[in-house]
């Protein structure tokens, strides 16, 4: 239910700002069914940006939303129109296709199950993305650790210091290219 | 005792009659080293800025750089009082995205173990709780209960607190008749001890006075920040991974999630005390239904290598929704394990929701989250 | 004169030598109450039943360096300690053990053991501002807002006593209960006021006597789950001992008048053999339900005690001092 | 006002009740072991630290197939080996136990195939000096044979 109306708000975001209109349809009819071979496939050429329904017994999410980054902020105010709440945000190193990936996790309270995760990738050597501690307050620690961790920086944030490592760490031991 | 004064109610502060106070990194109500820079008018909290890391130990970078079968202890070191959930959620996650099919009877010891653990965690957390308040001897009354749990997991773990017990698609030791005979006489105790505890603590005109009102949490900022556990069901939200999505064989079991709707830190915590009677309901049911037959799969990969992908999977703990996002890129260790400690949540909410209270309804609150600090500094 | 005089010094040696053994076998008794209720053994190890513990404790504390803290005001610092326990040691010598163990009796006892136990509270101000500590101070502003709130419900109901007995005078406040069980100001159907409700002006006077002597449920001062240790937060060595002693030197001192104006002082339930062992009973038997109700219950907080007092026990203990002047008038 | 005294009322009642508690908790038996006088029998399945299991001439039953070291997640064994001239096998010859870095999980005994390894029952290990802790198990064994 809630699941099919954030879809479609999802994907008519994609729609109205005309983002890779082209390829938007085909991921979403790419429902899994064998999921292995899918994600192979995926591995090898970065993923284009659209929603895509995710086989909930494989993956544990419903829901998977690749936006640009300039969406991003439309994006989690769809999710969080829907009543979701933040689960966390964390950063994955790409380091072979020079890019990071950050992702939102959103769930919900009630029973009408539905987990959302938004992903956006940027530039490894220019990490910059909108902070989103203006739609969700929660999202701060968790932005500063995804900072502290990959060197994102979240443009906007209130206090973007590190959280976890010491107040004068100047390296981010989740980038692959981190020696200890 | 009439009605408690207005905690929250708003003050006039002048900009100079603030002062900086640092409770913790070393502080008795801290439960360990954490540390939140206050900003009080008197006795009144006028702003709070949380500071953790005094424990961090970079347990994601761990996961990145160990095989799935070395990882597995690491889990028992995030949270040491409610291990097996965390445990819990780990292999699930391996055991969902390579596929390896659990025996019925692992996934009942599993259950079993869980809720056992739960229960002595909540015991750990009451007395902490009631000590915070400051009365000692229930702490002593809920370890005593909590020793004997920890009895029987030593027993059949061999470990008394970082259990390291669960195995992808099994578990490391098939259970015994002792232990079963050992968690029923337990059952029946722990009822009796529950009773004992509501008349000493949850019946106390004193207690009740300082939790109830104090420190209301709405379901907006509980959503906002992400809360879970008795954080967010004693605010009035039916939330409990273990009913919202049931995994392992939580279906099977006929329980109820304690829902409280006043926001209070006594929500909190009756929502805590109530779960305990519901984990014994299902380690009862548990050891009704056992299953025979294997803890281990017969077919096992001898190498675990989960197909490349990206893998979600969410438990509920002792402390809330623990869950561990595993990005692999098939090799024989992950690409990137990411946890997501429910206690970080909880405890992101402490910096808005304190404002305006007094130090000790402020500290009583944060017992009321029920923090592990290595857990939420992971 | 010099009758007296030595009188005096030698009471006076006394009244030290009873606080310090009390202070220190009385938290032999705390430690091993509490254990008991907890279902521990407690201190067992040094002596028989650990009763060498105390006089260990103390060695380790006397060996102790005393430091203070830097910027604090040093007069004040070390004023303070000494300044809990001397007002304790002073209220001995004019508390009647029986008739005749007594070091000097006043006809205002009352008032001076009142006088003396306010300077209590003004230790811990000293201390709390001396320490230079934000923990100590916010303690200290807590002990002067619970000193203010707690001594008027305790003299309002001292009051009441004094009004039946007629006098101040701590000795003849005992005489007028000497007979009975039944002559007690706690159930006094045979003494002059035929006051029913006295009893529950005991239990205003315990409560009160808690809130006095600093002891949980109303240990606000040294709440050690929100400000650390409170005011004795910068102690060590024998500034804490003397705290220490000084708190259960007042605990003493409370139960000895609790004993003294409501439990009919050293004379026996049943009249007889009154004399100084029916008054170490019952002041024991209040002691351990000092220690019982330490160990059983949480704390209150700075708000909901100040509710206790002004909102419950100030109007009740006044409306129990107008009940009692209109039956002393009846009667 | 009927609220006011009935609140008190009741107030009172429940802190008599939680009297009742301790006082009962207060006149049942103490349940503390006091350690170093009484001590517990560790259970079966204890994990302690490893221990080398012999055959029966006394001989460890290793055949130094390096799984545990690779399966410990801390690297704190380490095991050296060499064949003796003739036989098939191989002859354990070190196995060190760094116990600083263990942290007790039990792969190591669990990832061996030859019933080589088992947990020690041993648990009074405090030491002051990081030396204590660099277990030889082999000088163990002897040990334990003499």
């Amino acid at each position: 239910m809630i699941c099919e109306k954030t879809k479609i708000a999802l994907e008519n975001l994609f729609a109205s700002k005309g983002v890779e209109e082209t390829i938007e349809p085909e991921p979403v009819q790419e429902v899994e069914t064998a999921g292995e071979n899918v994600d192979e496939k995926q591995q090898e050429l970065p993923r284009p940006d659209g929603v895509i329904e995710r086989d909930y017994s494989v993956h544990g999410y419903h829901l998977d939303a690749q936006v640009p980054p300039d969406l991003l902020i439309d994006a989690v105010k769809i999710v969080d129109e829907g009543e979701f709440f933040i689960e966390s945000i964390t950063g994955v190193d790409w380091i072979k296709e020079n890019q990071l990936e950050i992702i939102y996790d959103f769930s919900r309270y009630d029973f009408d199950l539905c987990r959302v995760v938004i992903r956006t990738r940027i530039a490894r050597d220019n990490p910059e993305i909108p902070t989103i501690t203006t739609i969700y307050a929660g999202a701060n620690w968790h932005e500063r650790e995804t900072r502290d961790f990959f060197g994102i920086n979240f443009v906007g944030h209130p206090h973007l210091v590190p959280l976890l490592l010491p107040e004068d760490a100047d390296f981010h031991p989740l980038l692959k290219d981190f020696k200890a | 005792m009439n009605a408690p004064v207005e905690t929250n109610a708003p003050i006039e502060i002048q900009p100079d009659e603030t002062f900086i106070l640092n409770v913790g990194p070393q502080h008795p109500a801290t439960h360990g080293v954490l540390r939140v820079k206050m900003e009080m008018n008197g006795e009144y909290i006028v702003d709070a800025e949380t500071v953790i890391g005094y424990i961090h130990r970079m347990h994601e970078k761990m996961g990145e750089i160990k095989t799935y079968p070395q990882f597995l202890m690491n889990l028992s070191r995030m949270d040491y009082l409610g291990a097996l959930g965390y445990s819990h959620g780990h292999v699930l996650v391996v055991e969902k995205a390579s596929a390896i099919e659990v025996p019925e009877r692992a996934e009942y010891i599993r259950a079993i173990m869980v809720e056992l653990n739960r229960i002595a965690s909540h015991l750990f957390w009451f007395g902490a709780f009631v000590m915070d308040l400051g009365g000692f001897s229930p702490l002593m009354y809920a370890l005593q209960d909590r020793e004997h749990i920890l009895d029987m997991l030593e027993a059949v773990t061999g470990s008394r607190l970082t259990y390291c017990y669960f195995r992808f698609g099994g578990v490391y030791n098939d259970i015994d008749d002792d232990f079963i005979s050992a968690a029923r006489k337990f059952i029946p105790r722990m009822r009796k001890s529950l009773k004992k505890y509501h008349k000493l603590v949850t019946g106390n005109i004193i207690f009740r006075k300082r939790l109830e009102g104090v420190a209301p949490l709405s379901k907006e900022i509980c959503r906002k920040y992400g809360a879970s556990s008795a954080v967010a069901r004693g605010s009035g939200i039916n939330f409990d991974v273990r009913k919202n999505e049931p995994y392992s064989v939580y279906p099977e079991f006929d329980f109820d999630i304690p829902v409280y709707h006043e926001c209070d830190s006594m929500a909190r915590y009756m929502v805590r005390m109530d779960e305990i009677e519901q984990s014994l309901r299902i380690v009862e049911q548990g050891l009704a239904k056992l299953p025979d037959g294997p803890v281990m799969p017969k077919k096992k990969p001898k190498i675990i290598k989960p197909p490349a992908g990206d893998y979600y999977q969410a438990v509920e703990t002792a402390r809330g929704s623990f869950g561990v996002r595993l990005v692999s890129d098939g090799d024989k260790i992950p690409y990137r394990l990411k946890l997501r400690s429910p206690t970080y949540s909880n405890m992101h909410l402490f910096d808005e929701a304190c404002k305006g209270m007094m130090i000790m309804d402020a500290l009583a609150f944060m017992g009321s989250l029920d923090l592990v600090i290595p857990e939420i500094d992971r | 004169m010099n009758l007296t005089l030595l009188n005096v010094i030698v009471a006076v040696v006394i009244a030290i030598a009873f606080a310090a053994l009390n202070a220190a076998y009385l938290v032999w008794a705390e430690r091993r109450g509490a254990a008991r209720i907890q279902r521990r053994p407690g201190p067992n190890i040094n002596g028989p039943f650990g009763l060498l513990q105390p006089p260990l404790d103390g060695i380790k504390l006397m060996a102790k360096q005393l430091t203070t803290p830097g910027g604090a005001d040093k007069v004040l610092f070390i004023a303070a300690p000494v300044l809990a326990m001397f007002p304790a040691i002073m209220s001995f010598v004019t508390i009647p053990f029986s008739d005749t163990i007594v070091a000097k009796n006043m006809n205002v006892g009352v008032l001076m053991i009142f006088a003396f136990a306010s300077m209590g509270s003004m230790s811990l101000v000293f201390a709390g501002w001396s320490s230079r500590n934000k923990y100590s101070m916010m303690s200290s502003v807590r002990a002067v807002s619970q000193a203010v709130a707690y001594e008027i419900p305790m003299l309002i109901t001292t009051i009441t006593v004094v009004m039946i007995a007629g006098s101040t005078d701590l000795m003849e406040i005992v005489n007028q209960q000497s007979p009975s069980i039944l002559h007690w100001n706690i159930f006094p159907l045979l003494g002059n006021s035929h006051n029913l409700l006295m009893p529950l002006s005991f239990l205003i006077f315990f409560t009160c006597t808690l809130a006095e002597t600093n002891r949980a449920p109303f240990d606000l001062g040294e709440a050690e789950s929100e400000l650390v240790a409170g005011f004795h937060t910068e102690y060590g060595s024998m500034g804490f001992g003397l705290f220490f002693m000084g708190e259960y030197a007042n605990i003493v001192i409370g139960s000895c008048m609790t004993t003294i104006l409501f439990l009919g002082g050293w004379s026996c339930p049943f009249g007889l053999f009154p004399g100084v062992w029916w008054f170490i009973i019952k002041l024991y038997i209040l002691i351990a339900t000092f220690i019982w109700i330490r160990w059983t219950f949480p704390r209150t907080t700075i708000y909901g005690l100040l509710n206790l007092s002004w909102k419950i026990l100030i109007p009740l203990s006044l409306f129990n001092l107008l009940f009692t002047a209109g039956l002393i008038k009846v009667f | 006002m009927v609220t006011y005294f009935s609140e008190i009322y009741r107030g009172l009642l429940s802190l008599f009740e939680g009297m009742g508690v301790t006082f009962k908790e207060f006149i049942k038996p103490t349940v503390t072991v006091s350690y170093p006088y009484e001590t517990l029998e560790m259970c079966e399945r204890y994990r302690g630290h490893i221990e080398l299991i012999e055959n029966e001439e006394g001989e460890p039953n290793c055949v130094v197939c390096m799984m545990c070291q690779r399966a410990c997640p801390s690297d704190c064994i380490s095991i050296a080996g060499k064949k003796e001239e003739g036989s098939k096998k191989k002859v354990l010859t070190k196995y060190m136990l760094d116990f600083t870095k263990c942290s007790l999980c039990g792969t190591c005994v669990e990832s061996c195939n030859f019933n080589a390894l088992d947990f020690s029952k041993e648990y009074n290990l405090a030491s002051t000096r990081k030396e204590d802790f660099y277990f030889d198990l082999l000088k163990r064994l002897e040990d334990r044979n003499k």
